[in-house]
């Protein structure tokens, strides 16, 4: 038995099996629930990282479930293949990394921060279960397990966002918005996989896309796919559950939550890239996700700059970065069918939008990670109430400064290695959308210096004496998003090089992708 | 003015759904049938279960069945966190 | 067009459900509504796995030689009914939840959360 | 949620054992006819629906414990992920047991046949490893969803 050779299904398995023992441990000690999650998502995060290096040395792997050999995707000589199946390129394997580390960062920061609260075995099996389904949507290859798998996070964050709700109402109410706008995506994902199983008898993505022949009902599958795989991801116009369900959740899960609509977001590109690629009209679908992207952008700060309540402003401003990931995908997109500009600045455009969103899992986990310290130690997260913070948290103030020059794209930090290169391509493409982006940017820097002022500068306040630094705990799991902050953006060519080109090339060649499965490259 | 384009995006919906169901093919008449051939065929010798559908939920998609029981597992503990306050 | 009534019926079924989601204001309703389109959902997936004159695909005591009807639809119906009942027992609790802190179920009384 | 009257709880004496023993049938027998693990736990638990429904919340609490459920519920889900652990000699969720000749292993009468419960490989043990955790899983939900009614209830008169 080569344990190698079945890293792909260890990195889900494990943290599964952890969830399914964390109930019965928590019978007989609390404590011992976090580490145990803690312990399997470390191990997950290892082994994540032990794939990432064998995928991106050797080439794509799949892990077929059930077959003679974790390889054997066609059965004695068919042309098609019969069972799931796990299919993970460079493209997938980067939405793991985030996935593994900001799991792993919000179970360390979790250990201290949910401790008071009650039903901690449920907290932290819920935690290994989104987990889990998210992993399960960036790596399956199959298109109705990417629905199960979909259900899986969904459910799982919805029981979460609505943890506090048994005394008070507000997280009830987020966690019903949220449950009704997952289950209609989900069902529409399903009637549409219902659509590609009719016409083709296929449920495997890279078997659908060697036949797919965007006939009418094809368009419609596409129709239904990307509304709601945009709202599952909190694009505007469909991004109302966005602020309430990240305002509402805990610090740390708000975190895995921007990781699972970046899931949702990975499923869209990799319809729109991987599915159908140039067989559907790039010109207009790019310019659809394009919109999507600048009406996220703007719409999404504008309505950041009123806000009081901390973590409802953060998570317009998630709507809002979510944006620039759209209108760097998207452009690339557009130019998909044109080899020209696609080498000139798609490329570049693809490369800002898929950075962006490690970027943006790393600084916005950060942010919703100070303001849940900051609720922590004051209780509360109105704007107006609190201030002078900055004398009591010098760690949390120095971690939300990082984080904040991040997300406005100010150097050396990550946020500014991305922004620039969807700066410099878009510009190419269309100067005006450059020009959004960039009138964006410098809003967002302007409602950071606000909360900055408002929650840690000014006179020490009497109400907040007792207020002292978070545990070491915490500190440590904001550190660590920290360091890799600075790090990607002191050496951004180093990560563009090595993890976001393959992800981007594995995107657009949608022949390695079926080959992969189907053999015959 | 919620209600107004609550209205177009319900009609533009149910448009792409009336235009699928009329496009689908012929009911009871599928035009591919490989893959459902082959469990049929296969199914027995492979797995040795006389009920394919079975052996298809169990074997053949079995990591389907898995997440399937976690989706289950999620929604009793979300439930029973959600009550956890509650003396029985 | 006749021979795909089945279909119609379906897309029917969910359009009610998707109607109601939009229109009604009661949290019950809206439950209800997401589980109309689960079912009419599930209605399709077994609608397209239907051949004429085939029976069911179990080789146990089955009368010989006979067609039989294609069985992953109905794999995956199932597994989409279980996780149905999931979402299903998972929002009415929420409902109850609300319910509970609120003591009303109109969706113009439950905000708090808005802007 | 209040008991109802004697003579829906005389019918529920009566019946509710068949509707229990029907269950585990389909369970048991899931790889023969129709039905299976998902199937036959609906209906072991649709009996629990029938014991809580007419007995009332606060009584059946006495017969059926929350605790014990999902005890068997993690025990079940613990045994199905044992099972798809234990082939992982060859691939995760590998039939190992189909066609061994040992447990379950007989290789089954291609076409038509009167059915052989001995056939299989694991999928009779994962009937039974689902079986034990849908039914529990139906027992936990309705019972704690009952408890929680009350609660709801109680709350809105003071």
């Amino acid at each position: 038995m080569n344990l190698s050779n079945h890293i792909p299904i260890l990195i889900i398995a494990i943290p599964l099996l952890a969830a399914f023992l964390v109930p019965l441990i928590g019978r007989i000690n609390k404590e011992a629930t976090g580490i145990l999650a803690t312990l399997a998502l470390s191990v997950s995060l290892i082994l994540t990282i032990a794939l990432a290096v064998k995928i991106l040395t050797v080439g794509p792997q799949v892990y077929v479930f059930g077959a003679t050999s974790p390889s054997l995707t066609l059965p004695s000589g068919l042309k098609f293949p019969v069972r799931i199946m796990f299919q993970i390129d460079a493209m997938g394997i980067f939405m793991g990394l985030i996935t593994a580390v900001v799991s792993f960062v919000g179970a360390i920061y979790s250990l201290m921060f949910m401790k008071q609260n009650s039903g901690l075995d449920k907290y932290y099996s819920l935690l290994l279960l989104l987990t889990v389904g998210v992993f399960g949507m960036e790596f399956t290859g199959d298109i109705f397990n990417f629905f199960v798998f979909l259900e899986i996070a969904s459910i799982a964050s919805v029981a979460l966002i609505s943890f506090r709700g048994i005394d008070l109402g507000e997280p009830a109410e987020a966690g019903f918005k949220y449950m009704v706008v997952s289950s209609i995506s989900a069902l529409v994902v399903l009637f549409a996989i219902g659509i590609f199983y009719g016409q083709y008898d296929l449920l495997n993505f890279a078997a659908l896309a060697s036949v797919i022949k965007y006939s009418q009902l094809d368009k419609i599958a596409l129709g239904l796919l990307i509304p709601v795989l945009a709202m599952k991801a909190g694009a505007v116009p469909m991004h109302m559950w966005t602020p309430d369900a990240y305002s509402e959740a805990p610090a740390p899960i708000t975190m895995m939550l921007v990781a699972a609509s970046q899931a949702s977001l990975y499923a869209l590109f990799r319809v729109v890239f991987s599915l159908y690629n140039i067989s559907l009209n790039a010109l207009t679908v790019g310019w659809i996700i394009i919109i999507f992207g600048l009406l996220s952008m703007f719409i999404g700060v504008t309505m950041a700059i009123i806000q009081k309540d901390i973590k409802r402003l953060m998570a317009y401003h998630a709507v809002s970065q979510t944006g620039y990931m759209f209108l760097g995908v998207g452009v690339g997109l557009a130019v998909l069918a044109n080899p020209e500009a696609l080498k000139d600045y798609g490329i570049t455009a693809m490369e800002g939008g898929i950075f962006h969103i490690m970027n943006h899992a790393m600084y916005k986990g950060l942010l919703f990670l100070t303001a849940g310290a900051l609720f922590f130690r004051s209780g509360t997260r109105d704007l107006n109430k609190m201030g002078g913070l900055a004398h009591y948290m010098k760690y949390t103030t120095i971690f939300f400064i990082i984080g904040a020059a991040a997300i406005a794209g100010l150097p050396p930090f990550n946020g500014f290695a991305s922004k620039l290169l969807i700066y410099e391509s878009v510009y190419k493409f269309n100067p005006l959308l450059s020009i959004v982006a960039m009138v964006v940017s410098i809003l967002t820097l302007a409602s950071f210096v606000k909360v900055f002022h408002s929650a840690f500068l000014g006179p020490k306040l009497p109400q907040f004496k007792e207020v002292k630094e978070v545990p070491r705990s915490m500190v440590f799991a904001m550190a660590v998003l920290s360091c890799i902050i600075i790090f990607f953006g002191l050496f951004p060519d180093l990560i563009v090089k090595n993890l976001v080109h393959p992800a981007v090339m594995s995107l657009i060649e949608q022949l390695q992708y079926t080959g992969t499965v189907l053999g015959g490259m | 003015m919620k209600k107004i384009i609550f209205g177009i995006a319900f009609i533009i919906f149910f448009s792409f759904l009336i235009v699928s169901a009329v496009n689908m093919r012929t009911f009871g008449e599928p035009a591919f049938s490989e893959m459902d051939d082959y469990f049929i065929e296969n199914a027995q010798r492979e797995t040795g279960a006389n009920n394919v559908v079975t052996s298809i939920v169990f074997d053949y998609r079995g990591f389907d069945t898995l997440g399937e029981a976690t989706v289950l597992f999620t929604a009793v503990v979300g439930v029973v966190a959600l009550f956890r306050g509650v003396k029985k | 067009m006749i021979g795909n009534l089945p279909y119609v019926a379906v897309v029917i079924f969910i359009g009610l459900g998707i109607y109601t989601l939009m229109f009604k204001k009661n949290l019950i309703k809206i439950a209800i509504g997401v589980v109309l389109i689960e079912n009419g959902v599930n209605l399709f997936l077994i609608t397209l796995g239907y051949r004429k004159g085939a029976i069911a695909p179990i080789y146990t005591q089955a009368p010989s030689g006979q067609a039989m009807v294609l069985p992953t639809p109905q794999a995956l119906t199932l597994t989409s009914i279980v996780i149905g009942i999931a979402t299903t027992a998972l929002i009415l609790s929420v409902a109850m939840m609300i319910y509970k802190h609120y003591g009303t179920l109109d969706t113009d009384e439950v905000r708090r959360l808005k802007g | 949620m209040k008991e109802m009257s004697r003579i829906v709880k005389t019918v529920t004496n009566f019946v509710y054992g068949f509707i229990i023993i029907f269950g585990f049938y389909i369970i048991a027998h899931g790889h023969l006819t129709p039905g299976g693990g998902f199937q036959g736990g609906a209906v072991v638990g649709s009996a629990f629906a029938l014991l809580l429904v007419s007995y009332g919340s606060l009584n059946s609490t006495k017969f059926l414990k929350k605790d014990i459920f999902s005890l068997f519920e993690s025990f079940g889900l613990i045994l199905f992920i044992v099972l798809g652990f234990s082939g992982l000699g060859i691939t995760f969720f590998y039939n190992f047991l189909a066609n061994s000749g040992g447990w379950f292993g007989n290789a089954a009468v291609i076409g038509v046949n009167p059915g052989d419960m001995n056939t299989g490989g694991v999928i009779p043990l994962m009937n039974i490893a689902v079986g034990l955790e849908v039914l529990s899983a139906f027992g936990v939900i309705v019972l704690t969803m009952a408890s929680g009614a009350e609660f709801t209830k109680k709350k809105e008169k003071s």
